[in-house]
């Protein structure tokens, strides 16, 4: 059919500013007219927001099947960014229940790559991706090349930007320099931090780079572990660094859901003093933030990059123009600030 | 004077025994308590010991029921991805569906014991190795974890589940307090009761234990289901001490389960075993990595030297045994 | 007449693709001592087994003191007042006697509480019917083979049983602790008690028995008082035709000496010995059950390390000591446990004979399968082993042709020195006597044979020289005219002459 | 006529003793197939099949060792972190060290075979259970990984490298040339040879192989020190298809490996095990997530569905055996 003229969704005014080109990139002229157009077709659907607009002319989107492929499933980040493609779909007049393909790497690049071909033999139309490791994931690009299945590379940049048509991904780098700036704004300089890092993970590397860049060495970095992101591994090894060092100042995770941890820990050693940073904007650590038991999160906005991701996926499949590098920013939700937000759901 | 030497007899050979049977164990483990104390930070204080028996706490959960079943002369690894399972839906039946907390608790708990007696019974009816049964029921149970889950944690607010793992008993954490009763309740399940001594007939010679008569089929069950059940209840704890059942957690808890089995004496060739050298296995596993925690070390050398404490400890201990028979 | 016990009639009971038992049938009365005899395979320990509530007959009838009675389980059985004790040993190496002997029945203190005090308490008079005289807290896997059969007895005793079955009780005894057993058991006669002695061995059953039941090919044969049975009319019934004589020997000028093992000591058990064997000749061993014979040997062979002394072998002495090597220079040993040492039972015929000489025709990435498939064919034929072919798995045939896979695997390597540990133990009279033609025809073709065994008149008949050993050590060498019973015992015994 | 007939007879025997021997799991392969056929989409094309055998080949790699060391009443539970350790220092000899590619891919297969030399080594020598030597060992090598390098990816540009893992032979992938190359081999071994012979007679008799005359411990170093070989085979190929060494990699590739062997009608309690049965075995785990993922299920059920095939599958062939047994 033709009538899918309602597809595209705009960004909204008050959330168009939280959308930033790469400054290294010509910004695209958005074809406006469609998408005012479409503009009461977004509204039907609540969290729709998207970066960019799809421009489905001429195209049976009833037939096309997306993959999207993260990670990992088992942390909510990545099912409020598949919940962020679902509303895309839907709003483009597509069914996610039978459009949407999506598998489990499972945090492992060797299975997902293996995935990938799983995929191209699916004869998908356009892969949504996000690699654990930026290197390692050029395999399945380059099958995804070889069959001319467009890959939109989401939330981290992989390194052959060459072989995908448009990267949709949070500043990752800046999420630990906001974090930083916090920190030096609430802590006395000397203090002692602990780090819950992740190395395998390129994001992760990003952001610790981002915080220790920006902390230099203003506080004393006693102790990293690589706690793979996992609260109930996080718990135990944050237990022990608030013993070894009573007068730990701050945890910095490099994702909310290790940082649940160093709550939880800080909650059973009955100390509320240690500031606890983590980087996602996972409702329930905001629910800490709110509260007071935890310090801020760099929220990301998995369900923008989503949508922004299935636009820019359907514009690569009908030949029209791809922003190659889209950054949506992250924002740090603090005690402060966390009023303006809300924080039931995901951004 | 008579009296007095029966009295302290009473007492001490049980403790005597104890010293005699696992001296190889309880040398390493002092070893390291030593060396923990004086490179490590605070290691020797009541915080610590208190936070280190926390810690403890889940591992010696799952390490109960895997011990039996090694005693058994099989193995349970369904532990960690059951233990995910039943925190997940231990949150949800209050969260979802509405209902008290402690149903919530028993749900965990009955969730354990169902799918341990399922291990039990297709393990007793299929005759297929215990490895084969639990590991492909590991694989189910975190699957069912993620699916009801639908991926993410189920996280809940309600202060008195928090509780249930994170108050404490005057300065004992609460999953202390369990653990001990769970210990106890363990000894005497596996010393003083028919079943407990019919596990260990049963691992050490199957046959003649069928031809004394005992019911093999109601041991095997017995066994994985306390198993499954352990394996429920550690869920429960880690859901509360996170107020959150998290269906990705406890990868590979049962593999520190059964390394504290071993650590303990417990013999993979079954009939051996004891809850005292359990303890001990279990404050090792712990210790290691709370020991190198304190001291800063790399969460990367504690895995090297887990895998080496492992080797030379069983060894030690295996050395130890050569002589006594020996003698 | 004293009270009937037992009756069991047309007992019938099938195993996937072998029918065990056709017709079995078999009366015990009160203070009757019934031997129990047949053929490896016969059906012995399967109408036992269903009397012990192990297996469920397809059809038949118990009674037990006339009463019409099922057997389901193990503990039917014991109920019923039916102690057996297996073939195998059944006992629990890490658990106590106490512990072992009320296995299934813990006994439990007034919290309802097992307690090991009053166990071994209620332990203690039943050993010491027994005659052992060791702490009940004592863990069975410490003791010695004849204890741990005492301990299987009093576990009897401890049942309150009314009818006891022995299945071959004596084949891992020593003669002093065959000489408890026996008094324990005339004892529990006198007390009432019916007993069900299987054995392979004569001797025991005219020395012990009233009353002998035959059974041929899972079918009753008859049942004969002691008195009017003789060894031949026992045999005929057995195997369904006459032996005449089984120890076939001819005995033949020795030639060179093949092995000469000088002042070996190996382990706490073999301590100081010297001895040699020549080309065409049997040299016996005699010991009572323990005495080291096996450990000695097994040392010689390289399978445990040896402290000390050397071993010559064919003119050489060994430099290397290992159980390859020994047989790559032509001396093999025939171990004596064919179920622990000696044999693959889940494995084929073919698999077993072919496995101590792959060398022979496995070389680099090649099989030669006509090698292979006539070493086998070779090895089934000169033993006549009785198997549908050679593709069979070695546990489904009966104990006298597992023995003789046993000798064939190893006569395969074409050796020039053969040492045979009991090599009839629990095997039937007439897979004896093939057995003993088989050594006899070896020796004849000039092989060095060592015969080990705790049968005394096998070691009589068959050898030509004797080496007789107590406590690990040495205590004396026989020639053939020097052969009397009391010389070997006294000798087996540590007495030296 | 007579001529024909026997020269069918040469090619078809092994062919109908294949089939005979593993008609149950054989079936069930089949069944698989073509369920997946109907419900999913082009799982019969070319591209699809040559696919799923990249992806089994690298479970295949590791499975080849495992079963062996199944076939001898042992495991190797090493695999996956040793083949993380082997990707990782294999990259790192060309990338950091400087050294031609294939010096670093010489590194990371002899590095697996020192690891599966000490892992056999120790277990012959200390007599501790395969279970916890390979245990110990995968911890050992998972930390080693990550510290070599240094928690993060190594990766590489060299594109012949590359080429090792990703380039192909007229249409076939490297890989799968190199599982059919290790399968021949390994059935050689495993029929052809001594050494294979050895393996089959020790895992079914220790003793009795012992007093046959075959030195055990030979054989048991061979097994692991195989066994490790592939493994850093695995990680070789791993690090090439990825162009980086991932010290994270591998996590539960051992159990895909232990679940193909028993799939295959390798029996826990040694002595019986088949390359042709390991090859169906493999396929089979390569086909469950295959399928279902071109059936777009649920990754979540494809961990469930997984454990139900692995039980109903072994359950059936025990089944056919015991049927056969009786006939
Ligand atoms: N569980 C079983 N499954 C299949 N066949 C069996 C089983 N038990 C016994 N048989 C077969 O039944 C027959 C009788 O065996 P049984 O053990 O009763 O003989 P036996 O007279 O005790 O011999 P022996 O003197 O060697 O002990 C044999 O052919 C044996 O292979
Ligand atoms: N591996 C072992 N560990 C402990 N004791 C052993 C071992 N092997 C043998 N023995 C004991 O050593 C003694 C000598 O055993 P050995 O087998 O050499 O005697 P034997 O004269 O051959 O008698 P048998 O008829 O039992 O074979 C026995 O008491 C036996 O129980
Ligand atoms: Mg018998
Ligand atoms: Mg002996």
């Amino acid at each position: 059919g033709g009538s899918t003229s309602t597809g595209a969704s705009a960004a909204p005014a008050e959330k168009a500013e939280a959308v930033s080109e790469a400054p290294a990139e010509e910004a695209p002229a958005k074809p406006e007219a469609e998408s005012e157009a479409a503009s009461e077709g977004a509204a039907s659907t609540d969290e729709a927001i998207s970066a960019v607009a799809a421009d489905t002319e001429g195209l049976d989107v009833k037939n096309l099947t997306l993959a999207y492929v993260p990670t990992t499933m088992n942390n909510p980040f990545w099912s409020a960014m598949m919940g962020g493609i679902k509303d895309e779909m839907k709003a483009l007049g597509m069914d996610p229940e039978t459009q949407l393909v999506t598998v489990d790497a499972d945090s492992d690049q060797a299975k997902m790559n293996n995935f990938v071909y799983d995929l191209i033999n699916q004869k998908v139309d356009a892969v949504i991706l996000a690699p654990m490791d930026t290197t390692a994931v050029t395999e399945a690009l380059q099958a995804c090349a070889d069959a001319k299945i467009p890959v939109i590379n989401v939330d981290t940049p992989v390194d052959r930007n060459d072989l995908v048509e448009s990267i949709v991904a949070s500043d990752n780098y800046t999420a630990g320099v906001l974090c930083a700036q916090d920190m030096l704004e609430k802590l006395d300089p000397g203090s002692k931090v602990y780090i819950m890092n992740q190395p395998s993970g390129a994001a992760c590397v990003q952001r610790e780079q981002g915080f220790r860049d920006t902390v230099g060495d203003t506080f004393e970095i006693v102790g990293t572990s690589d706690t793979e992101g996992d609260t109930a591994t996080t718990l135990p090894v944050a237990e022990d660094a608030i013993t070894a060092d009573a007068d730990l100042g701050a945890f910095f995770c490099i994702n909310d859901m290790g940082a649940l941890g160093c709550v939880q820990a800080a909650a059973a050693a009955g100390r509320n003093d240690i500031l606890i940073y983590g980087v996602d904007g996972n409702p329930d650590f905001m629910g800490y933030v709110k509260d007071g038991s935890a310090t801020a999160s760099a929220a990301q906005q998995p369900s923008v990059i989503g949508s922004t991701a299935v636009d820019e996926a359907i514009n690569a499949i009908n030949g029209k123009t791809v922003d190659k590098e889209v950054v949506v920013p992250v924002e740090l939700i603090t005690g402060e600030n966390i009023s303006n937000y809300d924080i039931s759901d995901w951004q | 004077m008579d009296k007095k030497s029966s009295g302290s007899n009473i007492f001490m050979q049980p403790v005597k025994a104890y010293f005699k049977q696992n001296y190889g164990i309880l040398l390493a483990f002092l070893v390291m308590c030593v060396f923990f104390t004086i490179f490590g930070n605070n290691f020797l204080t009541k915080t610590n010991i208190l936070n280190l028996l926390r810690t403890c706490a889940t591992n010696c959960y799952l390490a109960i029921g895997v011990q039996m079943a090694i005693i058994l002369a099989g193995i349970d690894l369904t532990g960690g991805a059951l233990a995910a399972l039943s925190g997940v839906l231990c949150v949800m039946t209050f969260e979802n569906a509405g209902l008290p907390i402690w149903m919530g608790i028993l749900v965990g708990v009955v969730l354990g014991m169902i799918v341990g007696f399922a291990n039990g019974s297709i393990i007793t009816y299929t005759g297929i190795h215990p490895f084969v049964v639990t590991l492909a029921m590991q694989s189910i149970c975190r699957g069912a974890a993620y699916l009801f889950a639908n991926g993410s944690p189920v996280t809940t607010t309600e202060r008195s589940f928090g509780v249930v793992g994170t108050g404490s008993f005057g300065p004992i954490p609460l999953p202390v307090v369990y653990m001990t009763v769970f210990l106890i309740v363990d000894f005497f399940t596996l010393n003083k009761t028919q079943m407990g001594r019919s596990i260990y007939a049963v691992g050490g010679n199957e046959l003649a234990a069928k031809f004394s008569g005992i019911n093999l089929n109601r041991v095997k069950i017995f066994v994985w289901t306390v198993s499954g059940a352990m394996a429920g209840f550690c869920g429960v704890i880690l859901a509360a001490r996170m107020s959150s059942g998290q269906p990705s957690t406890g990868e590979g808890y049962e593999t520190d389960a059964i390394a504290a089995s071993v650590l303990g004496g417990t013999s993979f060739f079954g009939g051996t075993g004891s809850v005292g050298g359990l303890i001990i296995g279990v404050l090792i596993i712990g210790t290691i990595s709370n020991g190198l925690n304190l001291m800063h070390v790399n969460s990367y050398w504690q895995f090297v030297l887990k895998g080496v404490i492992i080797i030379v400890a069983v060894y030690t201990d295996r050395l130890k045994q050569k002589r006594q028979n020996a003698a | 007449m004293a009270k009937e016990l037992l009756r069991m009639e047309n007992i019938v009971k099938t195993f996937p693709g072998v029918k065990a038992l056709s017709n079995a049938r078999m009366v015990l009365h009160e203070g009757e001592i019934m031997g129990f005899m047949g053929e490896n395979g016969a059906g012995k320990s399967t109408l036992m087994n269903v009397l012990g509530g192990i297996y469920q007959p397809d059809s038949g009838e118990i009674y037990i003191e006339g009463r019409k009675v099922e057997v389901h389980s193990v503990h039917e059985s014991q109920a019923l007042g039916v102690a057996f004790i297996h073939q195998e040993l059944a006992l629990e190496p890490h658990l106590t006697i106490a512990e072992n002997i009320f296995l299934g029945r813990t006994i439990k203190n007034r919290f309802g509480l097992v307690s090991q005090n009053l166990m071994a308490e209620a332990a203690q008079p039943y050993l010491k019917r027994v005659g052992l005289d060791i702490d009940p807290r004592e863990m069975v896997g410490r003791l010695s083979m004849g204890q741990q059969q005492m301990v299987e007895i009093a576990k009897a005793f401890s049942l309150n049983a009314k009818i006891l079955i022995l299945d071959e009780p004596t084949s891992s005894l020593s003669e002093r602790e065959v000489e408890v057993l026996f008094r324990t058991v005339r004892e529990l006669k006198k007390q009432g008690m019916g007993i069900i002695f299987i054995t392979h061995k004569m001797a025991e059953v005219f020395q012990l028995c009233d009353a002998v039941t035959i059974m041929r090919d899972g079918a009753y044969m008859d049942c004969l008082r002691s008195e009017e049975c003789s060894e031949q009319k026992l045999i005929s019934l057995m195997v369904g035709r006459d032996l005449g004589n089984y120890y076939v020997r001819n005995f033949n000028e020795p030639g060179e000496v093949m092995l000469e093992v000088k002042n070996v000591t190996a382990g706490k058990r073999a301590v100081n010995c010297s001895f040699y064997v020549r080309s065409g000749e049997i040299l016996g061993f005699y010991g009572l059950v323990g005495a080291g014979r096996s450990e000695l040997l097994e040392s010689v062979m390289g399978l445990y390390p040896m402290n000390g002394g050397e071993v010559i072998l064919n003119g050489e002495k060994l430099s290397r000591h290992d159980p390859s090597y020994m047989q790559q220079h032509g001396a093999v040993l025939v171990p004596e446990s064919r179920k622990t040492q000696g044999l693959l039972l889940n494995n084929t015929i073919g698999f077993n004979i072919s496995l101590p000489s792959i060398r022979e025709f496995i070389g680099h990435l090649h099989v030669n399968r006509a090698k292979e498939e006539s070493i086998i064919d070779h090895g089934m034929r000169s033993l006549s082993i009785k198997a549908p072919s050679s593709h069979v798995n070695v546990s489904t045939l009966s104990g006298g042709n597992q023995q003789k896979v046993l000798l064939s695997k190893w006569l395969a390597t074409d050796p020039k020195v053969l040492i045979l540990d009991e090599p009839t133990r629990g095997i039937d009279v007439g897979a004896k006597a093939e057995i003993y033609s088989i050594i006899n025809d070896l020796a004849k073709a000039g092989m060095a044979i060592v015969l080990i065994s705790s049968e005394m008149p096998e070691v009589m008949n068959m050898s030509d020289r004797m080496i007789v050993m107590s406590e690990g050590r040495i205590t004396g060498e026989l020639n053939r005219s020097e052969y009397t019973q009391e010389a070997i015992l006294s000798l087996g015994m540590g007495v030296a002459n």
